[in-house]
């Protein structure tokens, strides 16, 4: 059993979005593994994010605290970090920490794409 | 059953103890036990995984501030205790001691300004517990107390 | 991450501990325990269940016998820890000790005669790991050891 | 979630076979429920007893002592107990034990009633 696993793939019609597919367990002990993945597209200038959600299966604070950290930078680069497919257990933890307010959170890929694209 | 066992523990004083080391690598043990001990009281899915959140950011905590990131020796102890009315989840560390003082929502606006990547964890803990309680023993452990009512069945 | 766990675990002494009331209500929660933890280790579904076994056979001989049905007071102590070539488990009681002897293989036809309803337990017990010890310490503990031999990777 | 299920079923062409289903676990803790279970169908007379394991999920020696302890009786009585359906793990533990030889194992429920049938 693996802890975490994170994939990434260039999806939407100008290759300029990155699809981050997270499953397993983001908690203290997997969260530099998150950290790092995020930060090397980062520097390489991809700031467009959509990360799925759907296997994931806990989150804790720490792992939110990856997507709080690096929010601001990527959106002074005109990107964005888009949350779907988000499990209904993990939502009420985004929720109850005020993440749904302020981060862009739909159900569908296409959505998220159509959201970057149409910007 | 889970008013037997409830009534048992009740009665006459049961608990069930873990010790385990306090180090990132047994979170994910921790919140199964939890769960596995948990799932006997009659809680909901949803209220389990609440419950596991809470343990969890409690011992990251511990790991983190109380045992500042060193390596290994010190164990962290988790009793689970129930009455017919309260689950009891107590998390003893034998670390820094801290005042958690109140514990306001965070200001999301302002840590995401500031680059913060943490500052959520005792927030979200209280939110998830129906009440919890730090205390400090001068015999050198300090004690964290998570308490989520149960339903009378 | 097996191979980490275990060698975190070994390099360390990190061990794993539990106590759970002495009575047989909790026994269905020992086995999850143990195979909650268990399965960290990398072992197969079979060999699980083995260990859950004879650490349950373990648990319910010191209800039954150490403690002789005595509601509730007493704790059993359940003790994990692994090492590159071992997990073992100890079981440790606070009642009556007891020398196990040669333990040897059940003469069915004998005991169906008799009606006998028990006496399998420790000959299972042992069939089960791959070495038991059993020690009373005159602190007023005893302690039976179970150990399974973990196959390198 | 219910520690053992115990269910009787009168079976077979002359209605003096019981099927008795278990499922759940039989540990120290649930074997008076089997033993109870049991012994009121000897009271009743009823010695030809089919025991469908197939749901079973843990059983300890205590739950086999259960089935030592009356087979000698049940036998006295031109009845028998046969065991069917064994889950794979279980089997290994009834295996150990010998049990596999004094008990009759077979898979299906018609077998174990031809078997009572053809005495
Ligand atoms: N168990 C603890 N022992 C010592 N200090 C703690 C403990 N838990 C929390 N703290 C202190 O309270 C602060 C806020 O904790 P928390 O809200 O969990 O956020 P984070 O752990 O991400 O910093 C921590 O930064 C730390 O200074
Ligand atoms: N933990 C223990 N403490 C004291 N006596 C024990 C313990 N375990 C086993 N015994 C003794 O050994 C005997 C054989 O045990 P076992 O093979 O498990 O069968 P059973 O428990 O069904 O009698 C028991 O009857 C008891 O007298």
């Amino acid at each position: 059993m693996q802890k975490l696993r994170i994939s990434t793939e260039v999806v939407g019609p100008h290759k300029d979005i990155v699809k981050i597919k997270v499953s397993g367990f983001l908690d203290a002990h997997t969260v530099p593994e998150m950290e790092e993945v995020v930060q090397s597209l980062i520097e390489k200038g991809l700031y467009k994010m959509i990360v799925d959600l759907e296997e994931l299966s806990y989150i804790s604070s720490a792992g939110l605290g990856v997507f709080m950290s690096v929010i601001g930078d990527v959106r002074d680069n005109r990107g964005d970090i888009i949350l779907i497919r988000i499990p209904p257990k993990i939502f009420k933890v985004f929720d109850l920490l005020g993440f749904t307010e302020i981060f862009t959170t739909l159900n569908q890929e296409e959505e998220a794409i159509l959201a970057f694209t149409k910007e | 059953m889970f008013q037997v066992l409830r009534l048992k523990m009740k009665q006459e004083g049961r608990r069930i103890v873990f010790s385990i080391p306090g180090e990132t690598d047994y979170l994910i043990q921790i919140r199964s036990l939890i769960s596995t001990v948990a799932s006997e009281v009659g809680l909901a899915e949803e209220e389990l995984y609440k419950i596991e959140t809470a343990v969890d950011e409690a011992c990251a905590n511990v790991i983190e501030h109380a045992y500042e990131g060193e390596e290994g020796s010190k164990p962290i102890q988790i009793c689970l205790e129930v009455t017919p009315s309260r689950l009891i989840i107590s998390v003893k560390d034998y670390g820094r001691t801290f005042n958690p003082g109140t514990i306001n929502p965070p200001d999301l606006s302002k840590f995401i300004k500031e680059k913060r990547d943490g500052g959520l964890g005792l927030f979200l803990l209280q939110s998830l517990m129906d009440e919890i309680n730090y205390t400090s023993d001068p015999r050198g452990y300090n004690e964290l107390t998570l308490i989520k009512y149960l339903k009378p069945q």
